[in-house]
């Protein structure tokens, strides 16, 4: 069954909260509004998450993973080189210092931090894309976009609310 | 006193505004485009000499073994703490008077860190082996020392750009797509399109966007501290006399602040001049910058005084004797100059009037990094001028033109870094300075309705 | 990668080639890139190379006329470094920084390498063929030889070929020679050269003698230094009072350094002896009437040196029996110079050290080989000959005259007078520049020779015959030996006597063997034997002559110094440098970046300054002043220098050649040109010290180079870095 | 493996170099530990440079000539200090650390000068070992830094941090670019060891390429190493022998004896005897209160001050 993708703009955020309140309670047949309902803005909400329902957000899982992973690495790479293949005595300090050995742990630490967070982020938010075939550069302006995926069927209602919340534009398009 | 940024600008009128800094450059970018790029030559100049001949040419001596290669690295290494300290810890405490000017302190944390990371090149005797340095596997089995401060410096630069430079793009993705939107075809266009990744603002990048991005600065404020810190620790954990100094980790992250938050006031001005940014980066964004900077500035002077006190009341005479050395002997001129410029001239930033005061500031602002590269040298230099061992002090030791050809040059390849960033990174946050509209915009409906529904 | 070309060419040429490369094509500067270099393998290498082991020869060191016994390193071919010969009763296996630079007076690069008749490059037949042609017109009385101090066989040969000639004309000159002294040890102990037993004294007062730095045998003298320093000796540990008016190395390390008024050494001398006897000491009869006037309030008030400080001196003396007293160049360069010497001497006998300390030493038992030592007498003989046209060709070796003549004796210009003057150098000195016909020389590490030190360690009647052997070939294959080319005159001259002998070894080898006997070889048999252990020792020991002349009684005739000249206020010190010493080292290059031990200069001349008089005159370190005196004027730096008489001014000899070299050549000021011509009045000896100077401020400063930091030998009371301690707060006893 | 061998050999790994095993190095040890050690009696020393000359003949240091010495670039390994006596009157240590000129035009001369050899103090726990990024300086089993030139990059951190100044870094390519051995004097260079390149560090080694030779030989012949096996070339020409050179864990060493009867100790940084008040012995080690723990013992100079 073939999906019809909708685009509504929206001048400004509470305009399209109302609308987005309407798609939850419409209860639309072929149209979920928990996964087919995408909210592009120019800026960051945090009440978009009060609008289209709380999705958890699994990036600092890759955090957690991602300095343990860089700290222990550092550790036993310094570690072990410096005992196992570099034995390379200091004098009045032992083979494996462990204070100055911390420093390098701590940076790669973060550093594991880091990288890793971005990996997440990169997954979690499905970076790179192609964009979307309904786009409008308005959304990078100034403009709520409200995009949803629907059942061909669900698509005149879906169109019929955003029409009456004063949407801007709408723009659809067959989906696959 | 100027206005603040205005609740009623219209967004597209930012977009505008911003993207009219990334337009085809004019003329004069040109000019200044040749001459960083002159300079710059300079600069490469004197090291294929130092590099060919041998670093004689910079006449450091035995044991005068740093000179202003060490200095200037420090210095341009403190000149990137401020970038993290607008972005990442304001961040974290939603100032968001931050916005419209981080991204180009971030811009500056990058360029910076990349200038400094020059001079760990230019000091080395044999820059054909630098990758010794590196922690490789090879047959041999020989690694890198991991207990000498200098390749915690290494590791620690690596990690602090990586980061910043991931930070500073994570932080312009939504920008990219703006301009990629925006700006209508050749290359620009598709360097844009990759740039951005695909970026639509949908609600999930938004979301993962706000926690990667909040999680990264949580990791770069302790990352930056550690870096100076470990910058501090090349003298902190040596033996010498005025610098086996327990203060000075944090002198020497209060140093960078300072340093930071005085070039963003230059940079600060400079862009406001030259992209007529008056709407964004209002008068009242830089009193708040000129009022940090001089807390800093206090505390710099602060630190400074125990650092003097410790050798004062401490029972070091090697210690006192570099100190008086400073003050007296032949770097005395150099040094008097930065007490008066880290010390004395900030107490201009008190002067209510002047904090929005251009030229002042802009002069003021230039003074304090000057005065913090005199910091740098006379943390180097005196050291080695007035060591433990009497016999081999060396007070004549000056730097070569080609030292100095080196430090000239490496602020050309700044300005020709920044220049080029300008261009291509909006050097203002669009979609921040939305947010930033967009929450006084609320704020202000709120106190409306607040006042309207009174009681 | 370029560093690395210089090492793989060049290690593989010192290693793989160098040796023998040398040795076949007698070029070392060829490489393999010109394909110009003849290269040997090392599976047959020639038989004194074993790859990448040093060998070692026994030699002789020619840097100074100490004679010290050396070892030379050789390492596949190529001599590499010197170290003392353990053997040798002169230095015991010990080097001084000297000695160890021989090595770059072998492998200096501006050596002179193949004859030169005015300026061209000739062949040796040429060379011989046109000093035959100028010998043919000159009479024996018209043909002149200068050399420096000269022994053992190439002395023999030089008789001979003088003898051959029929000329007497032989010149012995040094520019810095202990002439003096030996004429006042002859008169007064009897002996011209004695051995002086530092490690048997238990005080030693020496007054201006630099027995640590230049004087005599230094290496020698240091050693015994050290005994005479041990706490665990049965003598107990000595004291050293060094009385001179500029601070030498030997000053340096004295228990006591006094500055005494120039000039005047004799008078404290004197001065001692009547002190001496006012204590009770027993003085002979001729020294105490000599002193007799020589009160301690007279003395005082003449030397400068405080009559609490003579007290002491004479209480030290007293007490510490035996005692050594020394007179060195500094007392002796005056134009009373051998009155003080013999007073001082006559302190010596009144202390009763001859016999004790001043020990007479052997002469060696072959007249004809022992040392023929000169003076600066022989050059005003030779100038003088010279002025009056008197030589058609004159010969120079080892001594360079047109450097390190005093500028009154216009000594340049008259040898121009010469009607053919030929040097035989090894560099292109001042005195070879000036010459006709330069042939070219040996080092000492490529030459035959034997030589007989003039002053002689060891105990009793012991003297020695030391070898000087190649260590190894020859860098240049157009250099010869001195005994070589007196061997090839001597052909000329008496071919029936000298064509036996093909070179100057095969003359040495049978003169050696033919007093096989006599040299100590009874018990060898086979002449090779002898021979092999001749050479590989190096060292011929020999029983000595003991001939002592009886001491004659002395009373010297001091005069108080003359008044200064108003015009001329200060007195010229000219200091002996132990490593440049008279300037023929000032082209080795680790002599000249060795600092001078007492003001840290490298690389050039300076004139020392004291602080009170640098404050009067209102010089500060580093000022070039004009040094002027009546006979000339030079430009140095100026170092403030607390060691040296507030009314002199110190300048070291050696520097400002104008040839000899990049090294040596432009390097510092030539002294010698502004000495005036003031001789000592018995031995018609250079006064070297009567020079009176003025020095003028001109406005150049320059920072002087030198190893001294801006803390100028200061240790700012770092605790512990050179520490000092009175001899009563240590227990030297238990010291091992 | 490596986990396992860093976990079982932990407690080697951890134990430090020399302050847990008094400077005996205890791997790789033959026949029984060495440890290279000099004492330098300044009461013998004169000053006269024989042992500076000796470094250079053996070492292949070369000679900079008089521009690059006024820079401070001079390679002399080995440097005779020459100070004066610092006059009577009290001057507190501040003030002379302040007006060291001052004391200067009053210096003392009444008992000469006096002279200090100063060397690579080859410390037990050398601050210039910790500090290098690539690990070209290290310690070895024999008691000596080395230093590995083909490793080091020129970065000078061990020169910054070595108290007594005594590394020297090649500012430029004597061998070739600057010529310090014009032909044929390069023909003098020791083959044993190597002719340093620009931008490297180098400093005295206790002439390792014999100390090395002479181990080699103690050990093919199954003995210990004995005093008048090695000399290091400085000791080999003092004129007055005041340098004594040899393995200090070998009790019949002349540098152990003197140690002993010294009482000085290697690993500490204040020895028993000092503060003393019946303290009569003159050896002592310079700096050896920051903890370096020198390996060069220097005896006081002696003076008689009733003269």
């Amino acid at each position: 069954m073939s999906k019809r993708h909708i685009l509504a703009l929206y001048n400004d955020f509470d305009e399209a909260e109302l609308a987005v309140q309407e798609l939850r309670t419409a209860q639309i047949k072929g149209f979920n509004v928990d996964d087919d309902l995408t909210v592009k803005s120019p800026i960051e909400h945090p009440e978009v998450e009060r609008m289209i329902g709380y999705k958890p957000i699994r990036v600092q899982w890759f955090t957690l993973i991602g300095a343990l992973t860089g700290g222990i690495l550092a550790f036993s790479l310094i570690a072990g080189s410096q005992a196992n293949f570099y034995s390379q005595m200091k004098g009045g300090k032992p083979i494996v210092p462990i204070p100055p050995d911390m420093v390098l742990t701590y940076e790669m630490f973060i550093l594991g931090g880091v990288y890793i967070t971005v990996l997440g982020f990169l997954i979690c938010a499905g970076l790179p894309a192609r964009r979307s075939p309904l786009y409008s550069a308005k959304v990078s302006e100034d403009q709520i976009g409200i995009l949803v995926r629907s059942d061909e069927s669900a698509a005149p209602a879906l169109k019929d609310i955003f029409t009456r919340h004063k949407a801007l534009e709408i723009q659809e398009e067959a989906g696959k | 006193m100027g206005k603040d940024i205005r609740e009623d600008i219209a967004w597209a009128q930012i977009n505008k505004d911003v993207l009219a800094s990334v337009q085809s450059p004019r003329k004069l970018y040109w000019v200044i485009l040749f001459i960083a790029l002159a300079v710059f030559g300079v600069g490469i100049g004197c090291e294929v000499m130092n590099y060919r001949i041998g670093l004689g040419v910079s006449n450091m001596d035995n044991p005068h073994v740093w000179g202003l290669y060490i200095a200037t690295f420090i210095f341009w290494i403190g000149m990137s703490h401020s970038g993290t300290l607008l972005s990442a810890i304001l961040h974290l405490m939603h100032a968001d008077w931050r916005k419209p000017i981080y991204r180009f302190a971030e811009a500056m944390t990058t360029f910076s860190l990349m200038t400094a990371g020059l001079f760990v090149a230019v000091h080395l005797g044999r820059l054909w082996q630098i990758y010794y340095a590196l922690p490789y596997p090879n047959e041999r089995w020989t690694w890198p020392n991991f207990q000498s401060p200098l390749l915690w410096d290494a590791m620690a630069i690596f990690t602090y750009l990586s980061s910043s430079v991931i930070f500073l793009y994570i932080g312009s993705i939504p920008d990219l797509a703006i301009c990629r939107d925006n700006i209508q075809a050749g290359w620009r266009k598709k360097l844009y399109s990759i740039l951005s990744l695909g970026w639509e603002g949908t609600d999930r990048q938004w979301r993962n966007f706000r926690i990667t991005y909040m999680t990264v600065a949580c990791f770069l404020i302790p990352l930056a501290v550690s870096v100076h810190s470990i910058v501090a620790s090349d003298f902190a954990m040596s033996q010498q006399p005025g610098w086996h100094v327990t203060s000075f980790p944090p002198y020497f992250v209060a140093g960078a602040l300072y340093s930071g938050c005085a070039a963003i006031i230059t940079l600060f001005v400079i862009l406001r001049y030259v992209f007529k940014f008056e709407e964004y980066m209002t008068l009242p964004i830089l009193r708040k910058t000129v009022r940090l900077t001089f807390a800093i500035a206090m505390v710099w002077t602060y630190l400074n005084c125990i650092e003097f006190a410790s050798a004062w009341y401490g029972h070091s005479q090697a210690d006192k004797a570099v100190l008086i050395q400073k003050a007296t002997g032949p770097y005395a001129p150099f040094w008097w100059s930065m007490i008066f410029c880290g010390s004395v001239v900030p107490f201009a930033m008190m002067v209510k009037k002047w904090q929005v005061n251009i030229p002042i500031m802009f002069a003021v602002s230039l003074l304090l990094n000057l005065g913090m590269w005199l910091e740098r040298w006379m943390i180097v230099s005196p050291t080695f001028a007035h060591g433990y061992y009497p016999w081999s002090w060396d007070h004549d030791q000056w730097p070569s033109l080609v030292q100095w050809g080196i430090v000239f040059g490496s602020f050309g390849w700044f300005t020709l870094l920044f220049m080029v960033f300008c261009k291509i990174i909006p050097s203002v946050s669009m979609y921040e300075v939305k947010e930033m509209v967009y929450h006084r915009t609320l704020a202000k409906k709120k106190e409306e309705l607040g006042l309207e529904g009174g009681h | 990668m370029s560093e690395n070309g210089f090492n793989r060419r060049d290690f593989l040429k010192t290693l793989g080639w160098g040796g023998t490369a040398v040795a076949l094509s007698g070029c070392g500067n060829t490489s393999i890139e010109d394909g110009a270099e003849f290269v040997t393998s090392y599976s047959e290498p020639a038989d004194y190379v074993i790859p990448s082991i040093g060998v070692y020869y026994n030699s002789t060191c020619a840097q100074c006329d100490a004679g010290c016994n050396i070892t030379g390193r050789v390492r596949e071919g190529r001599v590499i470094k010197l170290e003392g010969n353990a053997a040798s009763a002169i230095n015991h296996g010990k080097t001084c920084g000297l000695g160890q630079a021989g090595v770059q007076a072998h492998y200096n690069p501006d050596r002179v390498t193949q004859p030169k008749l005015n300026g061209q490059t000739v062949t040796w037949e040429q060379a011989l063929a046109a000093i035959s042609e100028k010998l043919a017109g000159a009479s024996g009385a018209e043909v002149a030889f200068l050399t420096g101090g000269v022994s053992g066989h190439v002395r023999a040969l030089l008789d001979n070929y003088l003898a051959a000639l029929g000329s007497r004309e032989h010149f012995v000159y040094e520019a810095v020679s202990p002439a003096v002294e030996r004429a006042v040890n002859t008169k007064m102990y009897g002996t011209a050269m004695p051995r002086y037993r530092i490690d048997k004294a238990r005080a030693v007062v020496s007054f201006g003698a630099d027995f640590l730095g230049a004087w005599v045998s230094p290496v020698n003298f240091s050693q015994q230094y050290a005994k005479f320093r041990k706490g665990n000796r049965p003598e107990g540990r000595g004291v050293l009072v060094q009385i001179e008016p500029k601070m030498t190395l030997t000053g340096a390390n004295a228990d006591r350094w006094i500055a005494i008024r120039p000039g005047t050494e004799g008078i404290l001398a004197l001065g001692l002896i009547n002190a001496l006897g006012a204590a009770g000491v027993a003085v002979p009869g001729d020294a105490a009437a000599a002193a007799k006037d020589y009160t301690t309030e007279r003395v005082s008030a003449e030397t400068g040196v405080s009559a609490d400080q003579i007290g002491r001196l004479a209480t030290l003396l007293k007490e510490r029996t035996p005692s050594l007293v020394l007179a060195g160049s500094a007392a002796e360069g005056y134009a009373n110079g051998s009155q003080n010497a013999e007073a001082i001497a006559l302190l010596n006998r009144a202390l009763g050290n001859v016999g004790a300390t001043i020990e007479t030493s052997a002469s060696t038992p072959f007249p004809q080989l022992a040392p023929r030592v000169g003076n600066r007498a022989a050059l005003t003989a030779l100038n003088d000959g010279l002025a009056a046209g008197k030589y058609k060709v004159v010969f120079t070796c080892g001594t360079n005259p047109v450097y390190s003549a005093p500028a009154s004796l216009k000594f340049a210009d008259n040898y121009a007078k010469a009607g053919f003057k030929v040097a035989l150098a090894q560099y292109l000195d001042e005195t070879a520049q000036a010459a006709d016909l330069v042939l070219p020389l040996d080092s000492a590490m490529e030459a035959w020779a034997t030589s007989v030190p003039e002053y002689m360690g060891g105990e009793g009647n012991y003297t020695q015959l030391s070898v000087t052997q190649p260590l190894m070939e020859r860098l240049y294959a157009d250099t010869r030996s001195t005994g070589d080319i007196l061997l090839a005159l001597l052909k000329q001259r008496s071919p029936d006597e000298y064509s036996g002998f093909e070179d100057f070894y095969a003359y040495l080898r049978s003169a050696l063997l033919a007093n096989k006997t006599a040299l100590g070889g009874a018990g060898e048999a086979d002449d090779d034997v002898f021979w092999n252990v001749t050479l590989s020792q190096a060292i011929i020991p020999l029983q000595g002559v003991v001939s002592k002349s009886a001491p004659q009684s002395a009373a010297p005739a001091l005069s108080a110094p003359a008044a200064a000249d108003a015009s001329y206020p200060l007195r010229l010190i000219p200091s002996v440098s132990a490593s440049i010493r008279d300037g023929r080292h000032a082209n080795e290059p680790w002599l000249q970046e060795s600092p001078d031990p007492l003001t840290t200069i490298v690389w050039d001349s300076w004139v020392e300054i004291h602080p009170k008089k640098a404050a009067e005159l209102g010089i500060v370190e580093g000022d070039i002043v004009d040094v002027t005196s009546k006979s000339g004027t030079i430009q140095t730096q100026a170092y403030i220098f607390p060691g040296i008489h507030p009314d002199a001014v110190s300048m070291p000899l050696g520097y400002g050649h104008t040839a000899m070299g990049r090294y040596a050549k432009g390097t510092g000021a030539n002294v010698y040109s502004i000495l005036d011509a003031v001789y000592d009045k018995d031995t018609g000896e250079l006064a070297l010290n009567e020079t009176s100077v003025k020095i003028s401020k001109t406005d150049k400063r320059v920072i002087i180079v030198k190893e001294e930091g801006p803390a100028g030998g200061s240790q700012v009371n770092r605790a512990k870095i050179a520490v000092k301690v009175s001899a009563d707060k240590v227990d030297l006893s238990k010291e091992v | 493996m490596s986990v396992s061998n860093l976990l079982e050999n932990w407690s080697k790994y951890r134990h430090t170099h020399p302050l847990d095993d008094g400077g005996h190095a205890d791997w790789n040890a033959y026949p029984s530990p060495i440890k290279w050690a000099m004492s330098i009696d300044l009461d013998a020393c004169t000053g006269c440079n024989a042992c500076s000359v000796a470094c250079y003949a053996e070492n292949n240091l070369p000679v900079v000539g008089k521009d690059k010495y006024a820079h401070g670039q001079a390679m002399h390994w080995m440097r005779i200090e020459r100070y004066w006596g610092e006059p009577e009157k009290a001057i507190d240590e501040f003030d002379s650390a302040m007006n060291f000129q001052l004391v200067a035009q009053n210096f003392d001369v009444d008992q000469g000068a006096q002279f200090l050899p100063m060397l690579c103090q080859q410390c037990e726990a050398a601050p210039c070992e910790t500090v290098c990024p690539v690990g070209a300086t290290n310690h070895t089993e024999d008691g000596l830094n080395s230093q590995i030139y083909n490793r080091c990059i020129g970065s000078r951190y061990c020169s910054a941090n070595c108290p007594y100044k005594v590394r020297y870094f090649n500012w430029y390519s004597y061998p070739d670019q600057e010529h310090a051995w014009p032909e044929p004097l390069n023909q003098q260079l020791n083959p044993d060891l190597t002719v340093r390149t620009k931008g490297v560090m180098e400093k005295c080694t206790f002439c390792k390429q014999r100390t090395y030779t002479a181990r080699n030989d103690a050990k093919t012949e199954g003995r210990e190493i004995r005093d008048e096996d090695v000399q290091t070339a400085c000791q080999q020409a003092c004129p007055t022998g005041a340098i004594s050179f040899g393995n200090l864990f070998n009790p019949e060493s002349t540098v152990a004896k003197q140690w002993s009867a010294q009482q000085v100790d290697l690993v500490k940084e204040k020895q028993d005897k000092d503060g003393t008040p019946d303290n009569k012995l003159r050896g002592y080690r310079i700096l050896e209160e920051l903890r370096p723990f020198p390996s060069i013992m220097y005896l006081e100079r002696v003076r008689e001050s009733a003269v």
